[in-house]
């Protein structure tokens, strides 16, 4: 099971993750998160990955579909404190090249 | 080479057994003593897989996938086989960032990741017959 | 009832296979939520019963073993097969404290800790046949 | 895989068991005991079991052979530490009225 914990300071909303983040988890992720863009206006969102234990693919659709959104809200977003192996996952998809990752 | 182990499994494409299958394999494979980085590297490949059987295979309807590994001296052999819509075209579905699925915000990195967190990818598939995947790792002498 | 999850598995009747079964049985239940004592018991009966048809069933030589495990509401079901030598008299065999290997230092516990970690214990089995376990237990609802 | 640590004191012999105690890992704890009960005469025999994270009717077969021979050569067996899930194992099949549980 995946855990969902949203931090909202100002216009930046951070959003702390924990557990597995695969195909099964992402869909109730994709809702939360969508549902805080329209509740208020985002200048940046963080994805805080310090908690995740594993994640492939269906987490890169998950980060590319927000940060298009965020983009078209004319935000940002950002990736914190991913482990090595979901670090691997980040680089091969290339989303080290999109955005920020710290 | 003879294996020294192997396991058949099948359950339900639903997407709550796609943690499941990704321990399955894992806890087969550690018989051989991977790397904590090898073994999250076939949890990867392994939940690509099953998932691409859940969502493209049988798009989301029920169906059956069936897995299987088979343990030699110093590598694993998975095979993850679904009897769904199969692929038309193997060679288009290969290219990094190509997806049947992008209204399902699907990444098309599936294959990609498979290729590279394994040692080898085999892709067989029939349109309309469905799809086996055979994956093999090395691990690391220790 | 209606199952909400099922999955089969087949493997080697070789003894690094019994925490193999334990872990998979184990990953399944664990889509109930239980509690930690009930995944305890769970897997104490799977390795009972597999531990049973490497040991009984298939006498220590080469075999395969099924296992089957169905998922209701609220409990879960556990099937063990073999094609091994099968059982001559169940009600015997059900004595606590009766082995018909004593020679390896078995306890004869086997069934009676199957029938008291579990809500049920069904034994079919039939000489030069093989045997087939099955088991449920209830979990608390949370 | 299960780890064996034996420490020996005047004719008391402990055995620490770490990880779990299945009929696939009894052979070569009980080659282990075995060994050392031919060596040197023992007194008693002491099962550390605070590490055992598992066990099923493979250990208590294991532990009632090991107390047959240390009743054979006049000596005692005890248990130590087993942990909620082990104990109730040991119960279940009348172990704790055999020998000393503590
Ligand atoms: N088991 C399958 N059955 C049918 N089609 C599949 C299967 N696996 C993959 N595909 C096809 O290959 C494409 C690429 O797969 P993949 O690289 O995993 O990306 P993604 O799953 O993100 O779409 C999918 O979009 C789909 O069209
Ligand atoms: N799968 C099996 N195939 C054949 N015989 C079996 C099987 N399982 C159990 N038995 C018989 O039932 C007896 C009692 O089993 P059990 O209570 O598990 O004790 P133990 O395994 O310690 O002997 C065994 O000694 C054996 O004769």
């Amino acid at each position: 099971m995946l855990e969902i914990t949203l931090k909202r300071q100002n216009r930046v909303l951070t959003v702390y993750l924990k557990g597995e983040l695969d195909h099964h988890a992402v869909s109730k992720v994709k809702e939360t998160i969508d549902l805080q863009l329209v509740k208020m206006p985002l200048s940046q969102l963080i994805l805080d990955m310090s908690a995740v234990s594993f994640m492939d693919s269906s987490g890169i659709g998950l980060i590319v579909g927000r940060y298009n959104k965020m983009k078209c809200l004319g935000g940002s977003m950002k990736i914190k404190n991913p482990g090595l192996n979901i670090l691997k996952v980040l680089k091969m998809s290339g989303l080290s090249k999109l955005m920020e990752i710290s | 080479m003879q294996p020294i182990n192997r396991m058949k499994i099948e359950f339900e494409s639903k997407s709550v057994n796609e943690s499941f299958a990704r321990i399955v394999a894992a806890a087969f494979a550690s018989q051989l003593d991977p790397t904590i980085e090898e073994l999250a590297d076939l949890k990867t490949a392994v939940s690509e897989a099953v998932t691409n059987a859940i969502i493209h295979g049988y798009e989301q309807q029920e169906g059956l996938i069936f897995m299987e590994c088979i343990l030699y001296e110093d590598s694993i052999t998975v095979k993850i086989t679904d009897h769904g819509v199969g692929i038309e075209d193997i060679e288009k579905a290969r290219i990094p960032a190509f997806t049947s699925k992008p209204e399902l915000e699907r990444s098309g990195m599936g294959f990609s990741i498979m290729e590279s967190f394994m040692d080898s990818l085999f892709i067989a598939s029939e349109k309309g017959a469905g799809t086996k995947i055979t994956m093999t790792k090395k691990f690391s002498k220790r």
